[in-house]
């Protein structure tokens, strides 16, 4: 770890070689007969203020990268860097609950699913003043005024603070979900799939929010999603990620204009369009076969099987994250391929 | 953080009678769905009473339940009338007289029916301790005849007064069907809770030993730890003991529930976003998973209440677990083990309805908390 | 699912092995034991024993050494020798005691079970296609009832209405009158007259429960998006119904025959007593009673190592019945 | 059984024209439908685009008659003509009726969103092919099970011979909706009714789906009603689309008409709050503002009319909208049909 380059400053997190194996289980005894390799070597840094989208399948890990840097789970390995209020440096990686806690305050998560990420039980005064009151800072009358601040805030009438969960439809709840996250003023936010259980004209609504609130507040996002459109609307730069690995990193619109990976290019290619002409033209590249298992990848490229254009290289040897052009590419033929992306 | 113009359209105001539903307490709205489950209310109305019934057993019953009357053995239920001839009258019951069959030489009652025995009520009769403390002579009701006795449920072959001696049956059989659920509740939520909460080594274990159990024919295993009590043992210590086993055996079913609550809690997004706020295990379990199972856990012990009764019941009624002078309702039916005493004297079969009732009841109860229990089901 | 089986039936030894002990710490429990009780006898017979000769009979008998030792003599004479040993009060082997009644057990638990799947399967399936019916509140009623009615009272119950209506003493399994006379058709007749209380008190009990998890299964199985799909292919209600939500409602329920052993077990014990059946309950009761510890502990150990194996049965035949356990 | 002088068109497949269905729940009433027209020509894919709670499912529903047990209104009339001259009367046909058990998996077969459960997990691929065909066809057990292989093969399943002995769970989701796309052929319908089938995949595995119906769809000339909520599917499967807002068709028309000149607000709105990829990135997102309203208390006048930008006070929220006609068959339920300000699409 003492090897590593200091976190520039305007980054705001910075993660390098993550991993995260999970055990599979089996039998009777439960013996641990193999491992799943959901995060296999993860880098990449988030600046300060800008949204840093991550796009993949499913399988492809994307959310476990985010549960990993709120440290929702223990590290396989690798580091998680992430700079606190103070400006100072404090790595994520090895720290027990205890230490994470007031960690916590600064980096925040919104969840896919709005109806099972608020507990039923308990009313929005009680539900958005959770982190206020495990911070403990504050008198119950500041954090119902605080709660009711929050709550215009995304745009929800004050008066709901008495109301329980259930009376709310799925946009709504899932502002709820924003209210709390913000609760602590936090620096950082993840949002896993914010939108993809909503229908497209709320959906239109939160990502509006949630740009507004970006704006107003100097937010770090992290979006996490498999709606490309989304992700090139809202974020500045992206990852990509293939059956655990990132395979493709950099700035969204020259991703978007010209993918350098192969997978990138299939993926912007199978994104169904609001546009009947592009049909006509015909050129869309149709990936044969399936995502790969994590569990049992193939060897080399993890997206050799599927790849147009993979040789035996592919075949037999795992490619590294290589910079060319300002962007990272895990592909063996990176700069020989004339890859097309979208867009005019 | 500054705070300005929202960002995103106000929502309108809803109606009054709706945002009543949108702040109600989980509890409120549980019980708001249990209230439309009309069998269930109607169980919890009969519970009520006959758990007030068995705490004033002795004020209720007119009399005490050892008191015989050896001219009054095998006694028919005295049917209680209000019109004596032809005209209104309050509550009475006829005298009866005593008969022998002179071929079969058997005792046969008859009423009388010119002898008019009113049924009065806070009467005088035999002493008791209010309560188990206040020594009085009250009772709720009586005949004041001092040869006759109102036997609303007829009498044994001491001719003891059933309906007396069930309420105070009551007393016993219930409550050994509550403490032996306090117990396997205990014990299922405690195991329950380490199986679902720490999974692993420790789940594999206990379902283990959970299966186990299950596998073991039950009523055999109760009566082996039952005739290992040994007769000599003060009854009280018996009734503690014969609960206990009970609930070695009962406490799998609670436990499943609670380990699968938990483990399906554990997995809920709610409790992530808790825990990501810095929220610690104790918070997380009092505050998230412990309200969202008491529900669940009501529910199951509520179905768990009449195994805990009938296995009492069978284990007194085969002579293993309690055994007189204590009364319970198994330790009445023991006097209809034979066809000859049933066919004498079909009314000793009472307290095994009062069993049945008391089941159906506590089932009832139990499905209606059950389908109450999650009120936010989609 | 050779390796399965395999596996399952290796998890099944240390369960036996646990049973087997369950059971003789059981029969050791009461206090005194085997000498006591049988000095006690002899001692009642006018024969004057000492202290010192009762020592010397615990030493013999093995009975002052460590309790593990002791279950290793009992359980090893069992396994090597099929030697239950002797019961007291029937000064008698007790393997000439138990084989008999624990046979006539199982075919009455057996049938009861069959009874018992033969009633529950339709009017589950009935109950829950044809939801809030008429019939499905009678059938409900007829579940309630039948889990609120204990095995014994409805026996008792039974029995006196034989009694009283139809003037049948059908306490037992034959009338006195055939005992012990060769099997004829008069016999038969006889016995068939008996054996359908119990059969019907076994399976009222079992049923009742039975269609309650037939009906809530199936509910759960109709609403599933595959009965759509097969709806969709033009079938009729009747082969959509058996040939898809039924076939996989149907697992649960045979993963239960396991659970509904021991349920049947305990059950035969109670109603026996109350119908004087020449069954296990009876004598097991009587065993149990007078702390005749070696016939009490084989019949639990021998109850218990039925349902053990009726457990392993039922879990092969569910992994066999659903594929989706069958390749996991 | 079949009406000999037919009303419809020789071109048309399926016509709806004023279909309602209602729901009864502890809620109140539920209008799912609300007076629906539409028709489905020969070789044609429909696209029905909708949010949820528009009725889109529950319409395809009363084609098939599988409306559930709580349905208290079920009204319109429903018209098939799987051959020329061959006239159907579908609706009013009850649900067990054996003329729609006759067209189920027959004429028409239908495809489901969720692949991981809309089959059974009991039975093989195989074995769940081969029941609908020894239904509806008179041949062997032998032949059904070639036929299946042949089925598996044609939705480019690799291993036909091997998969139809498979169980569905030991298949991946794109897997089993190719199978399942193969039981919906296996009498080679006339008409495919596809209910979400690529919701619940990812994109390269939907890209392959859309593929495969698009190259079954050439091959054997069938007609597919394809439902969805997304946009960019509708686009690039669909020859012609009907839009659906709380149980009506608010347009109707050919896939270019409704991408690049729709008429109604709502489509409008829809199109424009969907963030299109390449499109020189626009800060905002237009909005609809408002939610979707609960389907007990339907606006009065045009539905759509509170979260309308265009809405005109004392019209729109009194008057039930005309259905506005336009040239090639596009239509708009929409007092301000064709008076809309024009908008670069």
């Amino acid at each position: 770890m003492s090897d590593m380059t200091p976190v520039p400053d305007d980054v705001l997190l910075s993660v390098n070689g993550l991993k995260k194996y999970f055990p599979i289980n089996h039998g009777w005894l439960q013996r641990q007969v193999g491992e799943v390799k959901a995060v296999d070597d993860v880098t990449f840094d988030i600046k300060k203020g800008e949204t840093f989208g991550l796009v993949g399948e499913s399988g492809s890990g994307k959310s476990t990268v985010a549960r990993l840097i709120l440290r929702a789970y223990t590290l396989t390995d690798g580091s998680i860097r992430f700079r606190r209020a103070d400006d100072s440096i404090t790595e994520l990686g090895g720290l027990d609950e205890k230490q994470l806690r007031p960690i916590r305050s600064e980096m925040q998560m919104i969840f896919q699913d709005p109806y099972s990420s608020l507990d039923p039980r308990m009313r929005l005064l009680d539900l958005i003043g959770e982190p206020l009151v495990i911070q403990g800072k504050l008198t119950k009358d500041e954090i119902r005024d605080r709660v009711q601040e929050l709550l215009g805030l995304v745009g929800l009438r004050p008066e709901y603070v008495m109301r329980y969960p259930h009376a709310f439809s799925g946009g709504q709840r899932q502002r709820i979900g924003i209210a709390r996250a913000l609760a602590l003023n936090p620096s950082f936010i993840a949002a896993d799939e914010a939108v993809s259980a909503l229908d497209v004209s709320v959906a239109a609504q939160n990502i509006n929010l949630l740009q507004d609130l970006q704006e107003k507040f100097g937010l770090t996002y992290m979006f996490i999603t498999h709606d490309l459109g989304m992700v090139e609307h809202i974020s500045d730069r992206i990852g990509v990620m293939y059956v655990g690995r990132m395979v493709e990193l950099g700035d969204t619109a020259e991703i978007f204009r010209k993918p350098l990976h192969p997978y990138t290019e299939a993926l912007l290619s199978a994104v169904p369009q609001p546009d009947p002409r592009r049909r006509k033209e015909g050129k869309r590249i149709i990936l044969k076969g399936e995502i790969a298992d994590p569990a049992n990848p193939p060897s080399g490229c993890a997206f050799n099987p599927r790849c147009p254009y993979a040789t035996d290289l592919c075949r037999t040897t795992i490619p590294a994250l290589r910079e060319i052009s300002g962007r990272q590419v895990r592909c063996h033929h990176a700069e020989e391929l004339d890859l097309t992306g979208v867009g005019e | 953080m500054t705070l300005e113009a929202t960002a995103a359209p106000v929502e309108p105001e809803t109606a009054s009678r709706e945002e009543d539903l949108y702040t109600a307490k989980p509890w409120t709205l549980i019980w708001w769905r249990f209230r439309k489950h009309k069998l269930a209310v109607a169980s919890l109305i009969f519970m009520i009473v006959l758990g007030i019934m068995a705490i004033f057993a002795d004020f209720i019953s007119p009399y005490t339940p050892f008191s015989f009357s050896k001219l009054n053995t095998f006694a028919p239920p005295s049917v209680v009338r209000v019109i004596h001839d032809g005209s209104l009258h309050r509550p009475f019951i006829y005298a009866v007289k005593r008969k022998r069959d002179p071929e079969t030489a058997r005792v046969l009652y008859e009423e009388d029916k010119t002898k008019v025995l009113p049924i009065e009520f806070f009467v005088k009769g035999q002493d008791y301790k209010f309560l188990g403390l206040v020594p009085t002579q009250m009772h709720l009701f009586g005949v004041s005849d001092r040869k006759q006795q109102i036997n609303l449920l007829g009498t044994d072959s001491l001719g003891r007064d059933l309906f007396t001696r069930l309420l105070y049956g009551a007393r016993v059989t219930l409550s050994a069907g509550l403490i032996g659920v306090a117990f396997s509740f205990v014990l299922g939520l405690a195991l329950g809770s380490i199986a679902g909460y720490y999974g692993g080594w420790w789940d594999s274990g206990i379902q283990r030993l959970m299966e186990f159990i299950r596998s073991v024919p039950t009523i055999p295993l109760w009566m082996g730890l039952a005739a290992a009590l040994p007769v000599a043992w003060d009854p009280l210590f018996v009734y503690v003991l014969i609960t206990i086993i009970l609930s070695l055996i009962g406490w799998t079913h609670l436990a499943r529930v609670v380990r699968g609550r938990f483990l399906s809690l554990r997995t809920e997004d709610y409790v992530l976003a808790s825990r990501l706020c810095g929220a610690s295990e104790y918070r997380i379990v009092t505050k998230h998973m412990l309200p969202a199972m008491t529900s669940y856990i009501i529910a199951a012990m509520t179905l768990a209440v009449p195994e805990m009764i009938l296995g009492e019941t069978a284990l007194s009624f085969l002579g293993l677990g309690l055994r007189p002078p204590v009364v319970s309702w198994g330790v009445l039916l023991q006097d209809a083990q034979n066809l000859r005493s049933i066919s004498l004297a079909p009314w000793l079969l009472s307290p095994g309805i009062a069993v049945v009732l008391v089941v159906l009841a506590f089932n009832f109860l139990g499905d209606g908390l059950r389908d109450a229990a999650d009120p936010y089901g989609h | 699912m050779l390796g399965f089986i395999v596996r399952r039936t290796l998890w099944a030894i240390p369960t036996l092995a646990f049973v087997s002990f369950i059971s003789f710490v059981i029969i050791q429990l009461p206090p005194g034991d085997f000498v006591t009780a049988y000095v006690a006898q002899l001692r009642n017979g006018g024969e004057y024993v000492t202290e010192i000769e009762e020592a010397m009979m615990r030493a013999q008998y093995g009975l002052n050494d460590p309790l593990l030792v002791q279950y290793w003599r009992w359980i090893s004479a069992i396994i090597f020798h099929g030697d239950f040993g002797r019961s007291l009060e029937w000064n008698a082997p007790v393997s000439d005691l138990i084989w008999d009644r624990l046979a006539l057990t199982l075919i009455i638990s057996t049938l009861s079970m069959v009874f018992t799947w033969i009633i529950a399967i339709p009017v589950g399936v009935y109950s829950a296609t044809r939801q809030y019916s008429f019939f499905d509140y009678i059938f409900t009623i007829f579940g309630f009832l039948g889990k609120g009615i204990p095995d014994f009272l409805l026996a008792l119950i039974l029995m006196w209405v034989a009694f009283i209506w139809m003037n049948l003493d059908v306490g037992g399994l034959i009338s006195p009158q055939f005992e012990g006379k060769p099997w004829d058709t008069a016999k038969i007749i006889n016995m068939l007259s008996h054996i359908w209380i119990p059969l019907v008190v076994l399976a009222t009990g079992g049923a009742a429960g039975l269609i309650r998890v037939m009906r809530a299964n199936m509910l759960d199985e109709l609403r599933k998006p595959y009965v759509e799909t097969a709806y969709a292919q033009g079938f009729s209600e009747r082969t959509v119904v058996w040939r898809y939500p039924v076939r996989v409602a149907l697992n649960p329920f045979i993963s239960t025959v396991g659970w509904a052993l021991p349920a049947l077990f305990s059950g035969d014990v109670i109603t026996a007593v109350v119908l004087n059946l020449p069954t296990t309950g009876p004598l097991l009761l009587q065993a149990l009673k007078m702390q005749d510890m070696y016939l009490a502990g084989s019949f639990i150990l021998i109850l218990s190592v039925f349902t053990v194996i009726g457990t392993l049965v039922s879990d092969i035949l569910l992994a066999w019945s659903d594929p989706r356990i069958r390749y996991s | 059984m079949t009406n000999t002088t037919t009303n419809l068109p020789p071109e048309r497949l399926l016509e709806l024209k004023d279909v309602n269905v209602q729901f009864e729940l502890r809620e109140g009433t539920v209008r799912a439908v609300n007076g629906v027209s539409y028709h489905v020509n020969r070789g044609e894919v429909l696209g029905i685009v909708g949010e949820s709670g528009s009725g889109k499912s529950v319409t395809v529903r009363s084609i098939m008659r599988l409306l559930p047990k709580n349905t208290s209104r079920d009204d319109g009339s429903i018209l098939f003509q799987p051959k020329p001259g061959e006239e159907i009367r579908i609706d009013g046909l009850s649900s067990k009726s054996k003329k729609i058990r006759d067209l189920r998996g027959d004429a028409i077969g239908m495809i489901f969103q969720e692949p991981m459960t809309a089959l059974s997990p009991v039975h093989t691929i195989g074995t769940q092919i081969m029941r609908t065909i020894l239904l509806h066809r008179n041949c062997s057990k032998k032949e059904a099970r070639e036929r299946a292989i042949e089925l598996l093969r044609k939705v480019q399943l690799p291993r036909p011979e091997q998969l139809v002995d498979n169980y569905p769970h030991q298949l991946s989701g794109g897997m089993r909706q190719r199978a399942m796309i193969a039981l919906a052929l296996s009498c080679d319908p006339v008409l495919l009714i596809a209910d979400e089938p690529t919701t619940a995949l990812d994109v390269t595995t939907e890209a392959q789906i859309l593929d495969l119906l698009r190259e079954l769809q050439a091959e054997t000339g069938m007609s597919i009603i394809f439902i969805t909520h997304n946009f960019g599917v509708v686009a690039d499967i669909a020859d012609r689309v009907a839009v659906m807002y709380l149980g009506q068709v608010v347009e109707t028309g050919t896939v270019d008409d409704i991408f690049y000149n729709p008429q109604h607000p709502y489509t409008r709105a829809l199109l424009q709050s969907v963030p299109r990829l390449g499109q020189s990135p626009v800060h905002r997102l237009k909005t609809i503002p408002g939610m979707v309203p609960d389907p007990f208390n339907v606006p009065r006048g045009c539905t759509f009319n509170p979260r309308c930008e265009f809405a005109v006070q004392g019209t729109c929220n009194v008057e039930v909208p005309p259905l506005v006609r336009f040239s090639d068959d596009q239509q708009a339920r929409c007092h301000l049909a064709g008076k809309l300000p024009q908008e670069v699409a």
